[in-house]
Formats: structure tokens, C-alpha cells, sequence
């Protein structure tokens, strides 16, 4: 029932939210630096934002050549 | 007869106190809402049953191991004692989940667009706003919690799971079973909670405002993000290099490509095999005494507060950006900021849908959105460092 | 020159006992039996590789850490130690195969035909009965074994392997070793010890009886039945709570439909890591001094009749059934009520096709096997609880 | 070599069978019950014994989509 | 103003020490090696990660528990910290890697031509004249190596970093960091310096010697080899034993074709969890005091050496034997002997097709290659046995 | 700086050499023993080098299956 655990939620609030906002947007500035020093570095390398799974591009090579093989049993057959 | 009055008073009905009885059925009611209602059943399954489990009369699953003076073990413990000592004292769980969470995220929309980070930073209000509102019940003697108490319930706020969960057993481990259950619960609810306070808050000319599309990202880029940011977080903030430290190890094993093995593993079998044992051991945390309490009205309270404070201030912030800058934002993408991911992108996409057909809005939101990830996680850091300290 | 002598003092040679030297050659007869002639391999190969392990002289596969004064390690323990310590002690490894094989079973047969619970229940007579014969033989001299020791002996009827474990760690784990072989290898030996019994105690009119086809069972009641079983676990026999309240959390994820992901888990990587870790250190209690007695020849002794006089009963229980209701059933499937999941189901259906081979008994003999799995537990219980007070 | 061993065997077998008996054949009575029940207050979803596993339904779709491109750039080639 | 100093006070900066500073910057190099250059990424990512979270100030990665008078834990460790003690100074996680690596092993080359398992002795003559070496510097006072160090040092020759972690941690665990980073980095770096001094030693005729085609292997065989191999072990050397039991019962399960799903699991989520665990726990050592001393320089230059010299002996064996038989062996496979699996055997093949497009050499190569596995662990168990005895 | 650290070392490369080389040659020939032992008693199951995993022959027939039945209902198609 003490006023000191209200000063001690105001200080959470303010330093709390102060070192979120600081930290963010120190991180705003850092990740467009990051960005554009890399992009300079090796600007080749853009690819589309879709990025395929691990695991399919694993499975795949396997899959095609089964299904190729079936495919060609199919053809063979006619 | 004496093995017939033994087996009598070990049965549940001869030592079942209504408190269990009670909590069996939260138990029940929780699996209920994961099961039919879709509520987070990953973890609210395993929380769920684990209630029922912990709540079973002389069942003995969350008792401790007894040992003799020789340090020999007399008898063993319960299975939910183990897992909640090994995995959530500890802090393990939260640590390995958070990895796995990391392994599971893509950057590239927050790259695209790191203006979108000031959007998660601005939805953590709904975190501090909420201690405020906890250590305010506590001083009019409505409620009664501490510091450490208010801290824990203001990080349900955060809508993260593993961060609250990770902050509560550190600050207020008799809050874990109700701040885990709050957090859950709300992320679950957010297409319900949000939309009105984003409709509330918006123009429809702003809720129709169209965004440029997002530029490609680089493959280094993706790669050196996580990396970047463990740097910032070391050097500025050392008490949130836990949670990021991890996050951003999962990341880098998902987008350096040289160790794809490890990634699929840590988003599969790891994460799935932790999630269980960590619901599971939450769950021994939902005792009666613990649970079946004024506060506990208060946290669920409390918790509802945080989530539509923190949509609110990211809507806000998103707007107050506009009024600062001639590249607009649609500001309902500022309600992703609180995190809940994938869920609150998904909203904002939902409603913007509604006020425009051919606005999609799904990739902005996941900007802001993961950057509540980031930025829920730097509140936990500073508030484990401040709380300790007071 | 010392270091010569060092060399040869610690080498196997040097220092093996004969004891050890007859436990290996027991280890490699596991695995010829496991791999040549198919004994219930996924547990059979680990337990007797790691009897060959816990049996190579001076390699401390079993040697516990040892800590100075200050608590700080002075040399590791052997890798079964920590396995037996963390897994098998705690009973953590049976309870977490408990709930793999809950992700795996389908109560669907059973729902459909609840009666069959009753054939699940009067194969554990088998269990009983052994117990009686294990004292009696102590009582007689002929053998040395103590009410904890008969109890576990009785459970190798059973025929449900962590359940074996479960209660022989609990009771009497010097008994592991042998009671697990047994266990396992009666398992492998269904085929060849049920069908004699089966036609000994039925006329062909009773094997060829033909049983009508089992009503289709709602998701819905999938879903309720493991919660319902909890539930009277709950309030009925805590003591068999932990291993059930397992059981129906894994077969709960399975049948939910919602977290797909952790049941798919539950089933592969998560079980299958638990299998070899149990095995291995079921393995490290096959020291010669455990198992080169004659207590192990009667529990190989015991652990067969169990099974026989647990088949027995189970068809002997459907002719009564039968005796007493125009809803026949075919005895044969009273046998699958030892449990021994999927192999006594298969059997009852192998015999049934001898008689009628257009009589498909496969679905109908599913009810009792899985009912035999919650009956064992139930008996495990009642004993953990009964013995602990003698 | 007492005959306590005995006594407690017979009291093993007497409660310990009595037990599994009596909650088994409560669970046929329970069961019974709660099918009854909930298929009554839910009907309409009663599904087939049939039941296929979580992870075939989960990969069938990419599965059927690669081989549906697989057979259409095979017919498209002919 | 008290917090925003205590905030200060517990940032990165102005606690950070220029040793963390230096260590987290080798953390980036170890990172970029692996992503970028490709070193043996599953390990070196883990281990660069791990070495910048253990330098983080004030993030407590390492910091032990610490419990009250009671037994109650006060505050619990860091994530490195428990994944160190539980996996690394027990042993633990390098046995359970080598159990995987035995699942992933085949031994039909080894099999079809068992006079290679020379060659695989014979490159181990680098790590006992690295040993030599490195007690040599510390005799003159360059340097300041134990005997222990001098052992864990000699076994980076043995090109296999789990048999070098196993040994360094319980010889020398202040190395651990400085001895796995050497280990992996020349294991990568064997395409650059094996072929030098292949060419050096082997004249044109010689490698373009033609190896006849390696007859078929059978099931029975491979299933029997790692247990022979076991026997022998347990027979002569349970020194060796914990490696090399592990490493068999890891290719008995993948050979004894009953127990797949178990073998599965072991080859990929036990292993790739494990995985991650070893290197972040390996990172855990890599603190500034433990690293940045003149030592390490000696290490990585010991290690190169070992590396040479392991290459050298290994085809000078192949001409010792071919001078003593007809059915000639082409001597770059000798440089396989070394381990580092199957990098060092596609060298040769490489090296062996530069002097003639038609001689595949791979297949020959692996033989040499499986053995030095073999040989490097019976390295390491004869290493702790006489070591400990000094 | 002591010359006991120079002869530990000595010792190390001598026992340990030995035992290496003498535990290998043993293991040559132990293992052609094995072989000519194994193949003598278990003739016949004598097979190729090359060995399936075991995972891909678990997935082939459902594989086999779903392509059969996609070429199937390709060719009532037409
Ligand atoms: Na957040
Ligand atoms: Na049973
Ligand atoms: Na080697």
C-alpha cells in the first residue's frame, strides 16, 4: 500500500520504453547501413523474396527422377 | 480389509479437494478452447493436460525426488517436477523454443522496411502502461502484487509466449500457470480483440492506404541481419542477449544455408519435442492455491489491457509516422507490432482487405510483426535487469 | 616398461572375470535373437548391446561421477550411468515411451465394441497369479524373492514392456535386467505360446464363430474417450496415473487433430531417441552378479507362465461372456487381451483364419489388445500402491 | 520362509484383480456412456475406421502438385 | 536516475573488456569461415556463435547456478553453462555424435580390402609426434604445455573432432576451445594441405597405380564386423571402449536392418541436436583468458603439423606395403588414413584422377578412411590410459 | 623445463604407436577371419556395394502408388 511501488512501475515505464524506443531505433538506423554496406559488398546475390524450404529442395531431385521414370515406364508401355 | 482401506484412501475420491476438482476443469476448459475453438493448441493442449495432471490427488506428479543422508534417492520424483526443474527453473525451454521461433522467421519483409521496427517498438507500451495498472491495483490494496509481480503480468502485453514464460519464471514463478494461460489465450483471441480498437482508431481513407512494394532482399543480407542485431544486443543490452541471442541463432541457421540439417532439425523434432515438456510443465504450475485467486482475475484482466494497449499505440505510432513522412504507412499494419505471430499479420491483412479488395497487406504487416518480436524480448531484458534491482 | 605393464593391467584380458566374459556371450545371444530371428528388435537390440557394454571389464560404462569436497568433478561417469540415472531411476524413459505409444494407438475397436475391456481385464490374471506362484516358490525355499520382487516378476504378464520397466525401477531394480528380457522375449514369443492354449481351451464351432462388423466411431468420441479415461483415473487410482494419464496425453495429441505436428513428434523422433536410451540402460543392469542366479531361471519360468495363464484367462473370460449373452464373440480374441500390441491381435487372427478362413478377426481382436495395455497399467498401480504398503 | 509371503501374495491377487476388474468394467459402463452421449450432441461427424495418418495428408498435396506439373509438361511435350 | 545508471551500468560497453571484444570478433571469423568458405560449417557455425554469446558481458551465458543454504536454487545458470556440464564434461554429447557417425559409416570398403586398416595406423603417427612436439617447445620453455595438454594437442592429428573434444575434455578441458577450432579448420583445410605433400612423396607411376575393383560385401558381414570389432575392443583396449562402443552399436543399428526407424532418428534429429548443443557448448570455453595466450598460436601450429605428418605417414605406409606385396595399393589412398571422413578420401580421388582420368580411387579410398576412425579413437583410449597414469 | 616431460612424451609415442599398429594388424587379420567365417556359414546373402537407405524404400511404394494412380487417371482422361 506504499506510493513507492507506483514509482517503481512509473520507472519501469519510462525507462523501460525508453530503452525500447532507443534500441529500435538505433536498430532502424543500424540495419539500413547494414543493408546498403552489403548491397555495395556483394550486390550480385538479390534473389526473390520467396524462399524455398530446405528440406523440399532436398526431397525434389529425388521425386522428378522417380516421376520421370514413371513417366517414361507410361510412355514406353504405349 | 486393511488393503481395501488402503486402496480406498489412496483413491482420488477419498482425497480430492474441491480446489482440485475446480482446476481439473480449467484443465478441461483449456483443452475445450484448444481443441474445438483453436486456441494456440500447441502449447495450450500440453498446458491443458498438464493442469489436469498436476491437479490429481496423490498422483504425485509434480513431487520431488526424496533423498536419503547418503544422497541416495529414496523415491523418484514426479514427471512434471523433472520437467519443470530441468526445463523452465532454469529457463532452458523458453531459451531452445525461442531458437527454434528464430529458425521459423523471415527477415525479409522487416529488411525491406526497417522503418516498420519503430511499429514493435511502439506496441510494447501496452506492456509498461499494464505494470503500471498492475502496481496501481496493488497500491489501493484491490489487488495484491509486487513489483517482480506487475513486471511478469505487464510482459503478457508482449504477446509472446516464450519471452513471458521466460520472464515470469525468473521474476514470479507462482504467476507462471496464469501469466502462460493469459498469454496464450489473448494470442488466440486477437482476431477478436484487435479489429474494433484498428477500426476504432483509423479513417477508412487511412485503412485504404496502399504501400510501394517491398524491394527485394539479398541473400547476404539476411544473413548478416541476425548477426548485426547480436552485436547491438551485446554491446547496448546484454540482459536481453538470452532471448535474442537465441532468436538470432536460429535465424542464422536458417538463412546461411550451409547448415540446413540443423535448421530443419531445430524447427522440427526440437521444437516440437521441447513445446510439449514446456506446456506440459506450465501446466504443474496451475495448482489451486495458485490459481484459483483474486489476482488471477486480475491477470486475465490485466492481460486483455496490455493487448489493446499495445494494438493501439501501433496503430497510433503508425500514424504519427505518416503525419512525419510523405512515404505512408497504412497504420493497420501498426497492430501486427504487438507481435502474435503469424496471427496479428493476418488481421491486418483481414481487415484491410475489408476496407480495400485488392489491398493485401499480409507481407507489410510481417514487418512490424516480427520487430514485436524484437522488441518484447528487449523489454523482458530491461525489465529481469530493473526489477532486479529495486 | 611400467607403461607396458599399465598397458596390459588395464586392458580386457587382464582383468575380465568369467562372469563377464558368460554376460557378453548373454549380450550377442540377445542380438542374434533380436536380429536373426526378429525378438522384438527396436528394444532388444539396445538392451543387449549395452550388456556387452556394461560388461567390458575397466571401461566404467556404468561408473558413477566422482566430486571432490567442493562439489567440483574429479572424473565423469560412465555414459549407462547417467542414462539409468536420468532416465530409467526417474522413471522418465518408460513414462515418455508410455505417451509415444498413446500417439500410436487407435482405441477405435475398443470404442466400437466396449466389452472387450472386460476380455483386457481378465488376461491379467496372468499377473496375479504369478505373483502367487513367484512367493510361493520363496515360500518353499526354492528360490529368494521378495513380495517387491514377486510383484515385478507377476507384471512380465503384462505383456506390455515399459510397464514392466515402470514397475520393476520402482520396486526392484536389481531385477531389471532379467524381468525386461523376459518381458521382451515372451513378447517375441507370442506367436509360438499363444496358439496352443488358444485350441486347447475352444472347439472349432467356437473359433469359426463369426463376429458382426464394428460401427464406425465419431472424431468426437476419439477425442472424449482418453479424457474420460483420465478422468476416472483421476478419481479412482491415482497410482496408475502416471503411466496412464501419459498414455491418453499422447493418444489425446493423436486424436485431436490439432497439433499434428508434436503427435507426428511424439510417434518418430521422440520415441525412438527414448527407446535407445531405455535400452541402453536396461542393458547396464545386466551385471553378471544380477542375472547369472538362479532367481533369473524363475523369472524366465514365471515370466512364462504368466503369459500362458494370461491367455488362458482371456478365453476363458469370452466363453463366459458368451455364456451369458446372445451377442457372441470369438473366444480367440480373448487371447489379444494380454496386450503384446499388435502381435496378439495378429495371432488371434492367424488361428481364427485356420478355422474360417474367411473370418477376419484382425479389428475385432484390437479391442481387447489395447484394453490388455490400460489393464496392465491398472494392475501396475494397484501393485505399486499395495506393495510400497507391505 | 514365512508364510506372510503367501498371505501377501493372496492379498495381491485378491484386491489387485479386484481392482482391474472393477475399473475396467466401470470403463465399459462409462465408455458406453460418453459414446452415447457425445454422439448425440455431436452427430454429424462420424468418420470412417479408416484413419490416415497426419503426415501422408500433409505431403499428399505437394506430392499430387508435382506430379500434376510432371503429367502436364509430359502431355505438353507430346 | 539511479536506473538509467544501473541501466548504464549493465550495458555491453561500458562493462566490455578488449578480450571479449577480440574473442567476439573470432566468433565472426569462425562464422565467416564456415558460411562463406564453406569449414565445416555444422560444427564452426555453432562454435562461432557460441564463442560471441560466451563473450557478451554481463549476459551470464556461463555463470553457474547458485543455491541457497537450503538446496534452493537463488538464481539459475546460463544456457551455456548447463549444456556444458551435462554434455561436454560428462562426455556425453561426443559419444552420443560418434554413436550417429556410426550410423552414418560404411564399412563394405573397409571389408572388401582389410589391409587398409594400416594405412589408418599408420597416419597416426601424427598425433604422437605432435605430442613429441609440443612436450619439446614446453621443455625449452617456449612454451608452457603439461603432458596432458602435450595429448590433447597430438589427437587434433587424429582429423576427428568429436574423438578430439571426447579427449581434450578430459584432459585438458582449459583447450577445449583452442583444440576443436584447430580440429575442424584443418579437417576443412585438407584439400589445401593434403596434396602437396601427396605429390611430394609419390612419383607419376605411383599414382597412377590402378586398384583392382573391390569385391561385394556381404549383409552377414557388415553386421558382424562392428561386433567383432567390439570384442576385440572390450578384449584388449576398454580404454577405447566408450568411442568405439558407441561408434559400433551406432553401425550395428544401421546394418542389422531390423531397427531402421531407430537408426533413422539416430542418423538425423539425435545427432543434428546434438549437434547444435556440442559446438554452442565447445563456444563456452572460448573465453579471452582461455584463448588469447600464446599457446593457442602453438596449438594451430602443432595441429597443421599433425595434420602433415598424419598425411606423410599414411602414404609412406602404402609404399612400405607395396614394397612387400604384388597386389599393389596406390599410395595416395594412404593419405586417407588421416580421417577427416569423406573429405580426405575425395582428395585422393581427386589427386588420383589429376595423374589418370580413368582411376577412380574413391572407393579404395574410404577403406583407409573408416580406419583412421578406428585408429585415431584407439589413439585417444591408449592416450587417456597412460596419460592418467603419468 | 624438466627432461621428464620429454620422456612422457617418448613413452607416449612409443606405447601408443604400438598399441595402435598392434591393435589394427590384429584387426586385419581378425576381420578376413570374420569374412571367410561369415561367408562360409551365410553364403548366399552375398549383395552389391551400392545400399538403399533404408527411409527411401520405405517412402517408394506410396510414391509408386500415388504416381501409378496419377498416370492412370492421366491416361482415362484422354
Ligand atoms: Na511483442
Ligand atoms: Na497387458
Ligand atoms: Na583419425
Amino acid at each position: 500500500m506504499d506510493s513507492i511501488l507506483i514509482s517503481q512501475g512509473l520507472d519501469l515505464l519510462l525507462y523501460g520504453m525508453g530503452t525500447v524506443f532507443t534500441f529500435l531505433t538505433l536498430l532502424v538506423g543500424v540495419t539500413s547501413a547494414m543493408s546498403a554496406l552489403v548491397n555495395r559488398v556483394a550486390p550480385d546475390e538479390v534473389e526473390a523474396m520467396v524462399s524455398a524450404p530446405g528440406q523440399a529442395s532436398a526431397l525434389e531431385p529425388r521425386l522428378t527422377h522417380i516421376i520421370q521414370a514413371a513417366i517414361d515406364q507410361h510412355r514406353g508401355r504405349k | 480389509m486393511d488393503n481395501l482401506i488402503s486402496l480406498w484412501a489412496s483413491s482420488g475420491l477419498a482425497q480430492i479437494q474441491l480446489g482440485q476438482l475446480v482446476m481439473m476443469a480449467v484443465g478441461l476448459t483449456l483443452l475445450f478452447l484448444a481443441i474445438s475453438k483453436g486456441f494456440e493448441p500447441l502449447l495450450l493442449v500440453p498446458i491443458g493436460f498438464g493442469t489436469i495432471l498436476a491437479n490429481i490427488p496423490g498422483a504425485g506428479f509434480d513431487a520431488a525426488p526424496v533423498y536419503d543422508a547418503f544422497g541416495h534417492m529414496e523415491s523418484p520424483g514426479g514427471l512434471l517436477y523433472y520437467i519443470y526443474s530441468a526445463g523452465i527453473e532454469t529457463g532452458l525451454f523458453p531459451l531452445v523454443i525461442f531458437m527454434g521461433v528464430g529458425a521459423m522467421t523471415d527477415f525479409g519483409a522487416l529488411l525491406a522496411n526497417p522503418k516498420t521496427l519503430l511499429l514493435g517498438a511502439a506496441a510494447q507500451v501496452g506492456i509498461f502502461t499494464t505494470v503500471l495498472g498492475a502496481v496501481t491495483l496493488s497500491h489501493f490494496g484491490i489487488l495484491d502484487f509486487s513489483i517482480r509481480d506487475a513486471a511478469s503480468i505487464g510482459i503478457i502485453g508482449g504477446a509472446d509466449g516464450p519471452t513471458a514464460i521466460f520472464v515470469t519464471s525468473k521474476l514470479s514463478p507462482d504467476l507462471l500457470g496464469a501469466i502462460a494461460v493469459a498469454a496464450y489465450s489473448y494470442m488466440a483471441l486477437v482476431p477478436i480483440i484487435q479489429p474494433p480498437i484498428m477500426r476504432a482508431l483509423t479513417t477508412p481513407a487511412e485503412r485504404q492506404i496502399k504501400m510501394e512494394q517491398l524491394r527485394p532482399v539479398s541473400k547476404a543480407e539476411r544473413i548478416v541481419f541476425p548477426l548485426t542485431l547480436l552485436v547491438l544486443v551485446a554491446m547496448l543490452l546484454p540482459d536481453a542477449a538470452p532471448l535474442l541471442g537465441m532468436f538470432c541463432f536460429g535465424n542464422l541457421m536458417k538463412e546461411c544455408g550451409v547448415v540446413n540439417r540443423l535448421s530443419d532439425t531445430t524447427q522440427n523434432a526440437l521444437i516440437n519435442i521441447v513445446t510439449i515438456f514446456l506446456g506440459l510443465g506450465v501446466g504443474s504450475k496451475m495448482s489451486a492455491e495458485k490459481f484459483l485467486n483474486p489476482e488471477t482475475m486480475g491477470i486475465l484482466a490485466l492481460g486483455a489491457v496490455a493487448f489493446c494497449i499495445g494494438t493501439a499505440s501501433g496503430v497510433l505510432m503508425a500514424k504519427l509516422m505518416n503525419s512525419m513522412s510523405t512515404n505512408k504507412v497504412n497504420p493497420l499494419i501498426g497492430a501486427a507490432g504487438v507481435s502474435a505471430v503469424p496471427m496479428a499479420a493476418r488481421v491486418a491483412n483481414k481487415v484491410g482487405l475489408e476496407a480495400n479488395p485488392q489491398n493485401f497487406l499480409l507481407m507489410h504487416a510481417m514487418g512490424p510483426n516480427v520487430a514485436g518480436v524484437i522488441g518484447s524480448a528487449v523489454a523482458a531484458g530491461v525489465m529481469i535487469n530493473l526489477v532486479s534491482g529495486m
